[in-house]
C-alpha cells in the first residue's frame, strides 16, 4: 500500500479491533514490512501528540492499541459506564513485581523473595495473561521460567518493562553508619 | 503491648515482620536488638484464625527468630568461610522484599492511571469467507508428482506373490447380463423369473440382479408388480407418469 | 470545562462509546450549553476534514458518531480475517496430476494409477478448488468424473491444461526391454 496512506489505515484498523493488534498482524494486513508499519506508527503516534487529541496511540512492548488520554477519563466516565477493568490484589501484585524485575524467573524464586507459597497468584497471573511461561531453568527439577507480556504493559501503561522505576536502594545489611572501605 | 492482628491480613511472615517493624519505627537491621522476636510469636500463637496449614510459613519463622535470638545468647564459635548466619541473611531476605513491597505499590499506581485509559469494543464486522492460498503449486511440482507414481509401481508389483492357484473364468459379467436383458426386453415386457435359467447358480443371479438394477438406474427399463409377492414384470424404457420418482 | 479541550473530550466520549451519543447527553457530560458544545463538535469535524484521517466524525440529525471510513474496510478484513496459506501433501499433489492428466477421470481411475485409495485427496483437492464435479461416467455405479478448475490453471499460471509438460516416460508395468507377447 501506499506508505502515505498507511498511518491513517492503520488508525482505521485499531479503531475497529478496539483491542490492542500485534505489529506483524497489522504489518500483513497492510501488505508492508513490519519496519515500514513501525515507521507509519511512529507518524500516526506524532500526528496524536501534536494535537493534543482525545485518543493517543499507545505501544505495548509488541502491540498497539488507541485508547482515550487519561485527562479526559472523567467526561467519559459521566456519560458512559466503560467497562472498567480490574485491580490486582496485593498477593498478585508482588508476585508480579518480583517476575517483571527478575525476568525470566522461577516460581520458586518468587516464593524466596515473598516467603509465601506463591502457586495461587502465579496461576491466577497467567490466567489474566500477565506473564508467560518462556521456558525452562537448566536446574534441578527444569522449572518452568515465566516473564512478563505485552498485556502486562498494557495493563501498566507502559511501552517497554525499563519504565518501570528501579528498585527503591535500601539501607540493607551493610549499616549505614559505617564509612565505606576506600583504597 | 496488646496486638490485634489476624494473620490473613499478610502475605506471609515477612509481611509480618515488616509490619511489626515500621510499627516499632525501627531499621530493619535491629530486628534482633528489639522486642519484634517476641511480637511476632505473640501474633502468631494468639492468632485467632489459626490453621497449621495456612500458619505453617509463621510458625517456621517464629522457629527461626527464637533460633537466632538464642545462638546471640551463645558465646560465637569462630566463623567458617562458608557458614552463613542466620541474622544476616534473614535481614538481607527482609530487604529485599522490601524492595518489591515498594515496587508493588509503585506499580500499583501506575495501574491505577491505566485502569483510566479507556478503549471502545471491538466493531463486530461480517466476514467474506476465508481466503485459501496455496503454496507450492507448480509444474514441476505436478510433474515430479506423476514420476513419483510411475517410479512405484514397478517396484509395487514386484511384490505381488506370483503363488500358483485356481482361478474361474468369470462367466457373467455385469455388462454382458445387462445386454442379455435389454436384447429380451427390446422384443416386449418379461417376467424377473424367465431372465434366470432353469438352476441358477449364485453368480448368474447376482450378475443379473446387479444387471437390472443399472438398467433400472439409467431409465432403460422398469419394474412392475400387482401386488406383493406377485410376479415382478419387466418392462423396456423409462416409466411414465410416474409423479415423484 | 475549557472550550479549547472540549472538541478532544467529545473524541474521547464518542471513541469509547461506539455507538451514536446525543448532543445533549454530551453537553450534559461536559458540562457545557447544547450551542457551545455544537461549536467544539464543529471544530473537531473541520479537524478531522482537513486531514484525510482514518477514522470520520458522522452526524445523524443531532446524534453523532465516530466511523471508520469505507476506503481502510479491505484492511480491516484482512487483520480479521488473514490468508490462510497452505501447501498441498504429497498424496493431493499426485492425485492432482492424475486428474489433470487423466481429466475428466474418475476416482476409481486415479486409485487405478495411484494404487492407493484417494477419498481423502480428492476431498481436499476438491474443497481447494482445484478440481470440480463435471459430470458422471456411463458406466457401473455412474461414478462421478473429474476434472481441474480454471483456478487449477491460476494457480499453475498457464491458460490451457494443453500447457502442462509432456508426461514423463513412464517404466510401466510392462517393461519396455521385454518384446511384447504375440500370439
Amino acid at each position: 500500500m501506499d506508505l502515505n496512506e498507511a498511518p491513517h489505515a492503520i488508525e482505521a484498523i485499531l479503531f475497529v479491533s478496539g483491542e490492542s493488534v500485534g505489529v506483524p498482524e497489522l504489518a500483513q494486513a497492510l501488505g508492508l514490512s513490519e519496519m515500514e508499519t513501525m515507521h507509519a506508527v511512529e507518524a500516526l503516534q506524532k500526528e496524536y501528540e501534536s494535537q493534543t487529541r482525545g485518543i493517543a496511540l499507545k505501544r505495548y512492548g509488541d502491540h498497539l492499541k488507541l485508547e482515550t488520554r487519561v485527562e479526559y477519563a472523567p467526561y467519559v466516565e459521566r456519560l458512559l459506564q466503560p467497562v472498567q477493568r480490574q485491580s490486582l490484589s496485593q498477593a498478585a501484585m508482588e508476585t508480579l513485581a518480583v517476575i517483571a524485575y527478575h525476568q525470566p524467573t522461577t516460581k520458586g524464586d518468587v516464593e524466596q523473595v515473598r516467603g509465601v507459597k506463591c502457586d495461587y497468584s502465579v496461576q491466577s497471573l497467567l490466567h489474566k495473561g500477565l506473564i508467560q511461561e518462556v521456558g525452562r531453568k537448566e536446574a534441578l527439577g527444569r522449572p518452568i521460567l515465566y516473564a512478563t507480556t505485552d498485556k502486562f504493559l498494557e495493563h501498566f501503561g507502559i511501552s517497554d518493562v525499563r519504565e518501570l522505576p528501579p528498585l527503591p536502594v535500601l539501607h540493607s545489611a551493610a549499616p549505614d553508619d559505617e564509612p565505606p572501605l576506600t583504597p | 503491648m496488646a496486638i490485634h492482628i489476624r494473620l490473613k491480613q499478610f502475605d506471609g511472615p515477612l509481611d509480618l515482620l515488616l509490619h511489626l517493624i515500621g510499627k516499632a519505627k525501627i531499621d530493619i537491621k535491629d530486628i534482633f536488638v528489639s522486642e519484634i522476636t517476641e511480637q511476632f510469636i505473640a501474633v502468631v500463637s494468639g492468632a485467632p484464625d489459626f490453621d497449621l496449614d495456612a500458619a505453617s510459613e509463621f510458625v517456621a519463622m517464629a522457629a527461626l527468630l527464637v533460633e537466632i535470638k538464642s545462638r546471640a545468647l551463645l558465646p560465637k564459635p569462630p566463623k567458617t568461610d562458608e557458614e552463613e548466619d542466620p541474622e544476616q541473611v534473614l535481614i538481607a531476605r527482609l530487604t529485599a522484599y522490601k524492595q518489591f513491597k515498594e515496587s508493588a505499590q509503585t506499580m500499583s499506581s501506575f495501574e491505577q492511571t491505566a485502569l483510566q485509559l479507556y478503549a471502545k469494543l471491538p466493531e463486530e464486522i461480517p466476514l467474506p469467507p476465508p481466503t485459501l492460498e496455496i503454496d507450492g503449486l507448480t509444474l514441476d511440482a505436478l510433474w515430479l508428482a506423476l514420476r513419483r507414481i510411475a517410479e512405484r509401481r514397478p517396484k509395487e508389483e514386484r511384490e505381488v506373490d506370483y503363488r500358483l492357484r485356481n482361478i474361474r473364468r468369470d462367466c457373467y459379467t455385469v455388462e454382458g447380463c445387462m445386454e442379455v436383458i435389454q436384447s429380451r426386453l427390446s422384443i416386449g415386457e418379461a417376467t424377473f423369473d424367465e431372465l434366470f435359467c432353469d438352476v441358477p447358480g449364485r453368480e448368474e443371479v447376482v450378475t443379473l440382479f446387479i444387471a437390472l438394477l443399472e438398467l433400472l438406474k439409467l431409465g432403460k427399463a422398469y419394474v412392475t408388480q400387482g401386488a406383493a409377492f406377485d410376479r415382478i414384470i419387466l418392462h423396456p424404457g423409462r416409466r411414465q407418469g410416474f409423479g415423484l420418482e
